[in-house]
C-alpha cells in the first residue's frame, strides 16, 4: 500500500522530467557521494505502512486508561479552556518555525513578548526568556548561570528540591567545575533546615537552590535566607514544580530571588505522560547578558511602526558558538504560547481563583483524612496542593489496593527517599471533585484497615 | 492628515502567469499588546464548580508569604481573547501557508492526523508516575520507536529523553565523557569543523571540552589529512554534521572515523540532516558512535513556533551503560521503565522526554514504513539537486558539486548591485515564501541555505525558482525593489539594533 | 513591465491611536481553483486497507451503468490540498476576525466549548437509525432543548427539525394549513408586513397562501387599524416579527392578536430576532400562536459562511396534533421517538433536525443559565441603543426611537456628496470591520442594519463609532476614499451584472 | 456562578457610562417599549448555569456507546480524512456569515465555486447550487422545480425511493397544486416496475422520481424510463443517498436526468445523528432560473482580477420574496466545504477505489451470508453497499440479539415496506473489517437457529 504518497507529490513525471535537467538517469545518481558499499541494498527491517484509518485504530488502541488521580510531583492535572487548544491549533503558529525571519512572525513574536511579559508578573522579576525545555534543565541552567556571575564553585540545594530535578542538574554540572551539598529537610516540617544551610553558606557559595511550594508541597519560608545569601555573595535560586502556587503566593521575585527556574505544565499543558512542558527561566535585568535562552524585544520599523525581534542573540549559540550562556536553540514556543493564552483568559482574578481552589481542596483533602486511623499528615507546615502522608501499612500494597478501584491514590516517596518509606505524596487539584475526594479518602481507609 | 503611501506590487503583475501562485493585498488586522486591553472586573475564564468550603488562604498560610498585589495581567472576555490570537497568528507564516525552504529545518509538512492521535485522553490526559501495568501501550510506543530509529540510523540503542537537538547532543557528549571517565580517562578537546551548526560548539563547551576548529576543504568537508594531524590522546570526540550543513556527504567520513577511534576517540555526529538518508545509508555503518536525531525535522513533527522539538540520541553499545535513565525496556511481554543503572549519566529532563512530540514521529514512522522513508529521502535530495541546477548562473554556488537534502548560494553575484543576501530573503516575503536559512553556514559569505524537502511538489519548486529568477532580474534592473522589500507585510524591515541598545523585553505599563 | 498600483491608506495613519485596532498591510497568497492544480498520479488520500478481495465492479454491475470517464476532480498530495483551503480560508472574516454588526443574523461569538463539545464521538458518529435504548442520552439532549425553547418563548411544545428559519416557517405555515383544513376552514390569504424578511414573503407561498402586505406605520410597526381592516376570514395568519426587522418592538401585537384571533387566524411569529427578548418577555405571552427560533442566531451556533443552522419551531397546544414526526416524548424515565401520530403534517426533512447543531444550542442555554441569557439580551439591547445614540447625527436614522437589538440607518446625509450605502459598507472593510446589512428592511431606502450583538465590548463598539465618524468625514472631505473602497482586500469591487448576464457557475477546463 | 460573564462583557462601569450616553437610568428603561404587564418579573425556569469543565461532564455522559454498525438507510459510516475536519474548523470558515460582501468572503466563495464544480462533475449535470438543507428537502425542491417548468400537476415517484425522502415530498408538495402518483417496484428484482410506470405515464405528468441506488441498495436501469418521460414532456428527476456510489456508477447526466437531487452525507460529513447533512442539488443549464438555493458566480473586480459572488439573486427570496423559486435562505454552506475538501483530498481514483471498496466489502458479505440458514437475499439485483436481507425468524428479535453482542446488525424494512415484514436492510462500508463482517454473520447464524 503507497498511501505515504500522500505526503510525497512526486509523480513518475516529475521525477523523469526533474532528473533529466538534473542530468542524470536515475535517482541513485543523486547519492554517488556516498561509498558505494555502504549503500543499503535492503530495505529497513520497519513494519509495512499502515493506511490513515488503521493508524487512528492502531494509536487508540495504546492509549492508558482514565483513572481517579491524586498524582503530583512535578505533572499536574488542571484543568485546561477549550481556547487554548483550539488556539495553539492554528497552523500559522504550530507549522512555524522559529521567528528568525521577524517580518512574517510578527504573531509569534508578539506572543512571546507577551510571555516574557506574564512570566515576569507571575514570579515578580525583571526579565524572561523565551522558555527553556522543562522545570528540571531550566534549574539547571540557572545553575551554571549563577557560576558563570560569580566565577564559584558550590552549590547548596534543599533536599526538598524534586529529585529529579536534583538529578538533571547533576547531570548538567561539570564535576570539575561545580560542586553540590545537599541541605536536608527539618523532619518535623518538611522545610529546609536554615541552620545546617547557614553553616555550608560561605564565601565560596555560588547558589542556594530552594523549591517552593517544595516537593513535599510545603510552602518555605526563605525570606530570611535570601539576605544572608546575598551577604555572602552567592544569588539566591528559586525553583518550582507548581506555577499556580503563584496565583495566591508571594512572587520570588517580591522575595529577593536573583534567578526563579521552574516548571509551566500547570498554565493550560497537559500532563502528556511528561511532556512537552515548559521551561519558565527569570532573573533580573543585570543579569541579561549571562541568560540562557532566546529573547524578544520590542523596536521599530522603518515605518516607526512597533513590532517585535528577536534580540540580544550575541549570547547565544548560533552566533556566540563556543562562547554562547547556553547551547538551547529549539526551545518550547509552542507550549509558552499555551500558558500565555492559558494566562491572558484566566487574568488575575481567575489565577487567583484558581489557586485558592486547589488550595481549598487540598485542604478539604486533609481534613477529611484527618479522621482516618493508620494515616497522618506528616509536616505540619503549610502546603498548597500537595501533602505527605504517613501510612502506617506498606504504601506499595495501599496504593495498589486503591488502583484497583479505578484510583491513582498518590505517589510513594520510599524511592525518592529512603527515610520516607511509609509516606505518600498526594496532590488534589481543582479537577478532583468532592465525591472523588471522599472516595478516595473511604477507599485509602479501607486499605488501612 | 495622515501621510500616504505608496506600495509597488509592479511584479506581481508583470509576470503573470507564468508564476502562478502569487501574494496579493491582504487585509491584516491591526492588534494592540493583550496588556493594553481588557477592564477590571471583565472574565474569560469557567473554573470546576465549588463544592468544597471556599477558605481564604491566610487562613492556611501566612500572610507575609502571600502575594498582595498583581502587577499587570490582563482581563478579557473569552471572545476578545480568541481575536487576539486569532489576529496574532494571521501574521505568521507556516509550512500550511506555502514554501519554507529553510535549510538545515527540513520544514515538511506535518501530518494533521498525527496532530489528533497525539491529543487523544489516553495520551495527552496521562500523568507521568501512572503505573507501568496501566501504560503498557505508551511504553511500546516508546520501545518500538526506538528499535525504529535505532535501525534507520544503524545504531545500537536509542534514548527518547532529550527534548531538541541540541540537548540531545549534551546528552551524547555526556556520555562520551562518562565511558571516557569509566576508563579512567580524561580528554579535554573535541573537534569540530568549521561548518558545524552553533549547539555543537556550546555543547562542547557544557560538556567541558575544549574545542578545536576543524577547517573543511574547497568542496566543503573534512580533509583527511587535517584529522591525522589534529586527532590524539586529548581528543575526546569529533562532532561531524553528516549530510554536513553545506548539504554535502562528508565523504572521508569511514577513514575519519577509523583515525579517531585509532586514537581512543568517539565520533558524534549531529543527524539533524537525516532527511537525506533514510533508507539509503546507516550513519552506525559509517563509523558513527553517537548520533542525535531531530524528530522535529525528519520525523516531521511540528516546529511549533520554536519547540516543541525532540532530539532521541541513538548509541553503539559500548555507550549503552551510560543512557541516561530510566531506559525503556522489554522483558517477555512486559515494557517497564529501568532506573537501576548504576553507570547511567542521569537524567537530562524531567521524566522521560517530549512524549507528545514522540507519539507524532512514531504514527509518522507507521505511515511511511520502509519505502515511505526511503522515498522521502530520494525526493528531498532531487528537489535540492533540481533547485540547485536550475539556479546556479543566477545566483553564486560556492561548492559546485551534487547536493544532498539542500544547496547553499551566496549573493556575490549580486553585490555588484549592491544587493546583499538580506536584500534576496526579504523580496522572496513579497511573494509569499518563507526565505531559506542565511548567512549560514558561517564559512560562506552570504550564504542562502535552501531545503525544500520532499513535500513540495515541482510545481511549487518551479514557481519558487521563477521567482529567485525574477529577483536575480530586479537586482539588475531595480534593486531599489530588494532593498525596500519586504513592503506587503503588517511590518517592513525592523531595527534590531535598537532592539538590542535599549532591550525592551516585556511591557511596562503605557510606558511601552 | 507590469503596472504600480498605488494604496492609499491614509485614514490609517490619520486618526492614530484614537482608532487603536486597525488594519494594515497583510500579505494573502493567490491561490489557483482546485481544478487548476495537481498532476496525474498524485493523491492526497488513505483508504483502510484491503481485507476483502477486491473485485472490479464491472463482474457484479453491467457496465452500461458504470462509469466510463471522469471529467475533472483534482489530484492533490494532502499538504496542497491544506494549503488551498488554509489559503482561501484567509481570504474570509469571520466572529473571530473582528466586529460584525450584521443586522439580522446575530453575529454573537460563537463558544469554542460547543464546538468541541459537538465533535464528541458520542454524538458525531451516531447513527440516526440506532435503538432508542442505546440513544437515551441523545434523546434526553433534544427533549430537555425543546423545553428550554419552549420556556424561553412561552409557548407549549417545540419540534427541532427544520434545519434553518425558513424551514421554521414553513414548518409552522404547514402546521397552521393543517389546522385549518382539520378544521375544515380554506383559507388563502397571509397577511406580513412590508418590513419582513424575504422568507416570510416565499414561505406563505410555498404554503400556498396568497400573501397580503400590511404597510407599517411612521414608527416603524404595524398599524393596528390596517390589520383591523384586513383581517377576515380569508385569512390563515399574520406572520410578523417581533422585534420587527428595523429593531422596534412591534407595541401593538397584544391587540393584533386578539383581532386575528376573533377572526379565526393564527399569529405566526418569525423570532429571529429573538436575542433582543430572553427573560425579558415571552412571544407566548404576546398572543403569538407560532414562532421558529434560529439557533445559529440566538443560540450562538455558528453561521458556517451559510449554514447549516437550525430552526425549531414553538407552538400553542392547540397545533399540537400537528408536529412534524417524529416527536421526541418521555414517558416515565424513558424518552423515545413517537411516530404514531396520524394528524402530523408529516416530515420536513430526513431523520430528526441538525442534530449537531442543536448540541452546541442546548450546550450554550445550560452555559448561560436563565440570568446569563436575560443579561445577553439586556447587554444587546444596551449595545444597540449606545451605538444609535452615539451615530445619529452623524448618519440619518429613520425612526428615531429606541431600538431593540438592533437599530437601522440610512445614507440619507451622504447622498449630497453622492455617497452611498454600498461605499460607507466598502468603506468599513477597509478598515478591518464586516460592514452591517445593506438595504435591508427594503422600506428604508439604503438601508445600513446594525447589530452589534451582546459579544461585543464597549471598547469594540466605540471603535466602530469612531470609524462610521470617521467614515461620515470622508464622506464631506474625500468622497473618493469610499468609491474606490475596498482597497486592502485581496479583490476589489466586484461586477456583478458581468456575473449574472453571462454566468460561469462552474469551472470548465481551461477555458474559465 | 456567573461564569457565562465571559461571553458578555460588559463590567458594571461599561454599563453605567452607556446608560449615560443613551440619557436613561437603569437597563429595564431600554425595554420599555414592552408593555409593562408582559416584562417578566421572574427568572426564566431553567437550569442553573454550568462551568465549563461541568458542561463537558454532563455532555459527555450524554453521549452513546460505540457499536459495530451495519446500518445505512440514508446516513453511512464512511472514513473522513483528518484534514475535513481539521480545515473546516479554521474560523474564518465556520464563523462567517453567508458571503454578502464578497470582498471578504473570497474563501467560502471559491470553495462553493469549487464545490459547484465537483457537483456537476459528480452527477454528470451542467449546474449545481450552492446546497440545499439534505437530501430530502433537496429531492422535494426538485418536485416543486418540476412543476414549475412543466406547469402539471402529476408527480410519478418509485416506491423505492427512501421513504422519509417520500413523506417530505409529500409535506412540500400543495395538495392542491399536485398529486402523487407511487409506481410499485417489481417484487423479485427490487426495482422500479417500468410498465405501471409507463401505465401513468401521460402528458399530465410533471415528473418522474427515483432513486439510485434505490431504498433497497439496488442499482435501478433507468435509461430506457428517460426517453419516455421526455417524450411525454415530463422531467427526469433522480435522487440519491449514498453519493458515493457515483464513484462507480453512471452519472445520471449521463443518462439523461433532468434533476439531480440527493444526499451528500457520504462526502465527508459525519452521521451526527441525522445532520446536519448537505442537500445536493443539480439540473440542466436551461433551467438555471428556476433552480431553487444560492448560486455563486466567476466574475471580476475593478482591477480585472478573477473573483467569485454570489449571482443570479433573482431567483431567491431576499429580491423575489412572493415570488422567489425557494424560501431558502441559510443553506449547508459548512458540509458543503467538508464535502469539497473531502472530494479534493480523494481525487477520481481515491473516490472510484472507496467505491469499489464498498461494493467489494458489501458483495463480501453476500458471499458470507449465503451459506447460512434461514436467510437469503431478497433481491438478486446489483447492488452498492447495501442490500435487503430476508430472514425466517422474527426481525426484531434477531436485531435485539445482535444487539447484546455490541452489533448494530441492520434495520428492520416493517416499519417502511408493510409487506417486507421479514427483511433487512444490510449496509456495508469500508469501515467494517472483515473480521467484523464475520462476526456479523456469525452472530447472525446463530440468532438464526
Ligand atoms: C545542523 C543542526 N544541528 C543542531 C541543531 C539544533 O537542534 P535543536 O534546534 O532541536 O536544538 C540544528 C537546528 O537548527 C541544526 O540545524
Ligand atoms: C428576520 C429573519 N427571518 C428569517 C430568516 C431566515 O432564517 P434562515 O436563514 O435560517 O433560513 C432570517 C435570516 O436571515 C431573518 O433575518
Amino acid at each position: 500500500m503507497q498511501d505515504y504518497l500522500r505526503y510525497i507529490p512526486h509523480t513518475e513525471e516529475d521525477i523523469q522530467e526533474m532528473l533529466n535537467v538534473i542530468g542524470v538517469k536515475r535517482i541513485e545518481d543523486l547519492f554517488q557521494t556516498i561509498p558505494e558499499r555502504y549503500r543499503l541494498s535492503k530495505p529497513l527491517n520497519l513494519p509495512e505502512p499502515l493506511s490513515e484509518p488503521g493508524l487512528i485504530r492502531h494509536l487508540s488502541e495504546l492509549q492508558a486508561p482514565r483513572m481517579s488521580q491524586f498524582l503530583g510531583g512535578g505533572a499536574y492535572h488542571h484543568f485546561i479552556p477549550t481556547i487554548v487548544s483550539n488556539l495553539v491549533s492554528r497552523s500559522e503558529f504550530y507549522t512555524a518555525y522559529t521567528p528568525y525571519q521577524p517580518e512574517i512572525s510578527q504573531g509569534t513574536l508578539q506572543a512571546i513578548f507577551e510571555y516574557q511579559t506574564l512570566v515576569c508578573q507571575l514570579t515578580g522579576m525583571e526579565v524572561s526568556n523565551a522558555s527553556l525545555y522543562d522545570g528540571a534543565s531550566s534549574l539547571a541552567e540557572a545553575v551554571l548561570m549563577a557560576s558563570r556571575i560569580t566565577g564559584k564553585k558550590k552549590i547548596l540545594i534543599s533536599q526538598t528540591v524534586h529529585p529529579e530535578y536534583r538529578q538533571v542538574i547533576q547531570t548538567y554540572m561539570d564535576p570539575n567545575q561545580q560542586e553540590i551539598q545537599l541541605i536536608p529537610y527539618k523532619k518535623e516540617e518538611g522545610r529546609i533546615d536554615e541552620k545546617i544551610l547557614f553553616d555550608y553558606l560561605q564565601e565560596d557559595v555560588s547558589a542556594v537552590v530552594i523549591q517552593n511550594p517544595n516537593f513535599f508541597g510545603v510552602v518555605e519560608n526563605f525570606q530570611p535566607i535570601v539576605e544572608r545569601v546575598h551577604d555572602s555573595g552567592g544569588l539566591m535560586i528559586v525553583g518550582f514544580t507548581e506555577a499556580l502556587a503563584y496565583g495566591i503566593l508571594k512572587p520570588p521575585g517580591d522575595l529577593g530571588a536573583d534567578i526563579v527556574a521552574g516548571e509551566g505544565q500547570s498554565l493550560g499543558i497537559p500532563m502528556s505522560y511528561g511532556g512537552p512542558y515548559l521551561g519558565i527561566f527569570a532573573t533580573r535585568e543585570r543579569f541579561i547578558r549571562n541568560m540562557p535562552g532566546r529573547l524578544v524585544g520590542e523596536t521599530i520599523d522603518m515605518e516607526g511602526k512597533r513590532g517585535f525581534v528577536l534580540t540580544l542573540a550575541t549570547r547565544e549559540q548560533h552566533i556566540r558558538r563556543e562562547r554562547a550562556t547556553s547551547n538551547i536553540c529549539t526551545n518550547e514556543g509552542l507550549c509558552a504560547l499555551m500558558a500565555t493564552i492559558f494566562l491572558s483568559c484566566l487574568g488575575k482574578e481567575g489565577l487567583k481563583e484558581l489557586a485558592l481552589m486547589n488550595l481549598s481542596k487540598a485542604e478539604y483533602a486533609k481534613r477529611t483524612i484527618s479522621k482516618i486511623q493508620g494515616c497522618r499528615l506528616a509536616f505540619p507546615s503549610p502546603t498548597f496542593n500537595e501533602f505527605v502522608l504517613q501510612v502506617e501499612k506498606e504504601p506499595a500494597r495501599i496504593l495498589e489496593k486503591l488502583k484497583k478501584e479505578g484510583i491513582l491514590g498518590g505517589i510513594s516517596l520510599a524511592k525518592f527517599y529512603s527515610e520516607l518509606d511509609h509516606h505518600l505524596l498526594i496532590t488534589v487539584t481543582e479537577m478532583n471533585k468532592k465525591e472523588e475526594i471522599d472516595h478516595w479518602a473511604e477507599r485509602l481507609q479501607y486499605a488501612l484497615r | 492628515m495622515g501621510r500616504k503611501i505608496t506600495i509597488c506590487i509592479k511584479v506581481t503583475y508583470a509576470e503573470g502567469d507564468k508564476m502562478r501562485r502569487r501574494t496579493d493585498r491582504g487585509l491584516i488586522q491591526d492588534e494592540p499588546l493583550i496588556f493594553e486591553q481588557g477592564r477590571k472586573g471583565r472574565k474569560g475564564y469557567s473554573l470546576p464548580q465549588w463544592d468544597v468550603e471556599r477558605i481564604e488562604a491566610d487562613h492556611f498560610i501566612p500572610s507575609s508569604l502571600l502575594r498582595n498585589h498583581w502587577e499587570g495581567l490582563p482581563q478579557l472576555s473569552e471572545m476578545d481573547v480568541v481575536r487576539h490570537f486569532t489576529r496574532l497568528s494571521q501574521w505568521n507564516y507556516g509550512v500550511d501557508s506555502g514554501l519554507y525552504p529553510l535549510g538545515s529545518c527540513t520544514m515538511k509538512y506535518n501530518p494533521k492526523v498525527n496532530e489528533e492521535i497525539a491529543r487523544m485522553a489516553g495520551f495527552s490526559n496521562l500523568h507521568p508516575y501512572t503505573p507501568e501495568d496501566l501504560t503498557q501501550g505508551v511504553l511500546r510506543l516508546m520501545f518500538e520507536l526506538q528499535n525504529f530509529l535505532a535501525e534507520i540510523v544503524g545504531m545500537d540503542q536509542v534514548t527518547l529523553q532529550p527534548a531538541a537537538g541540541a540537548q540531545g547532543e549534551l546528552t551524547g557528549m555526556m556520555m562520551i565523557r562518562a565511558c571516557l571517565q569509566a576508563r579512567q580517562e580524561r580528554r579535554k578537546k573535541v573537534l569540530i569543523p568549521d561548518t558545524a551548526h552553533g549547539t555543537n560548539c556550546s555543547t562542547s563547551t557544557i560538556a567541558s571540552y575544549q574545542m578545536i576548529e576543524v577547517k573543511s576543504n574547497e568542496s566543503g568537508i573534512i580533509p583527511l589529512e587535517r584529522i591525522v594531524e589534529l586527532m590524539d590522546e586529548e581528543v575526546a570526540a569529533l562532532m561531524v554534521t553528516n549530510p554536513n550543513t553545506l548539504g554535502i556527504f562528508e565523504e572521508n567520513l569511514v577513514s575519519i572515523a577509523e583515525i579517531v577511534h585509532k586514537k581512543g576517540g568517539f565520533v558524534y555526529c549531529d543527524g539533524a540532516n537525516l532527511n537525506a538518508l533514510m533508507g539509503m545509508v546507516k550513519l552506525g555503518d559509517l563509523g558513527v558512535d553517537v548520533v542525535h536525531i531531530n524528530l522535529h525535522k525528519t520525523f516531521s513533527t511540528p516546529h511549533g513556533g520554536g519547540g516543541p522539538g525532540a532530539g532521541p540520541v541513538a548509541i553503539k553499545k559500548e555507550l549503552s551503560p551510560f543512557l541516561p535513565i530510566p531506559v525503556v525496556e522489554k522483558q517477555g511481554e512486559i515494557y517497564h521503565l529501568n532506573y537501576n543503572r548504576p553507570q547511567s549519566i542521569g537524567k537530562v529532563k524531567n521524566f522521560y522526554g517530549n512524549f507528545g512530540v514522540l507519539v507524532k514521529a512514531y504514527a509518522y514512522i507507521l505511515s511511511m514504513g520502509p519505502e515511505g522513508l526511503k522515498r522521502a529521502s530520494e525526493m528531498a535530495v532531487l528537489n535540492a539537486n533540481y533547485l540547485m541546477k536550475r539556479l546556479k548562473g543566477y545566483y553564486h554556488l560556492p561548492y559546485a558539486k551534487p547536493c544532498m537534502h539542500e544547496c547553499v548560494f551566496t549573493d556575490r553575484f549580486q553585490e555588484k548591485h549592491h544587493i546583499s543576501t538580506l536584500d534576496i530573503a526579504k523580496r522572496l516575503i513579497d511573494y509569499g515564501f518563507h526565505p531559506p536559512t542565511i548567512y549560514f553556514p558561517l564559512v560562506v559569505k552570504g550564504a542562502l541555505m535552501m531545503e525544500p524537502t520532499e513535500s513540495e511538489s515541482k510545481e511549487n519548486i518551479d514557481q519558487f525558482i521563477e521567482t529567485m529568477i525574477g529577483i536575480a532580474k530586479e537586482a539588475e534592473e531595480d534593486p531599489d525593489l530588494l532593498r525596500q522589500a519586504p513592503q506587503r507585510v503588517k511590518v517592513r524591515r525592523l531595527d534590531e539594533v535598537l532592539a538590542a541598545r535599549k532591550p525592551r523585553l516585556r511591557w511596562k505599563g503605557t510606558g511601552s
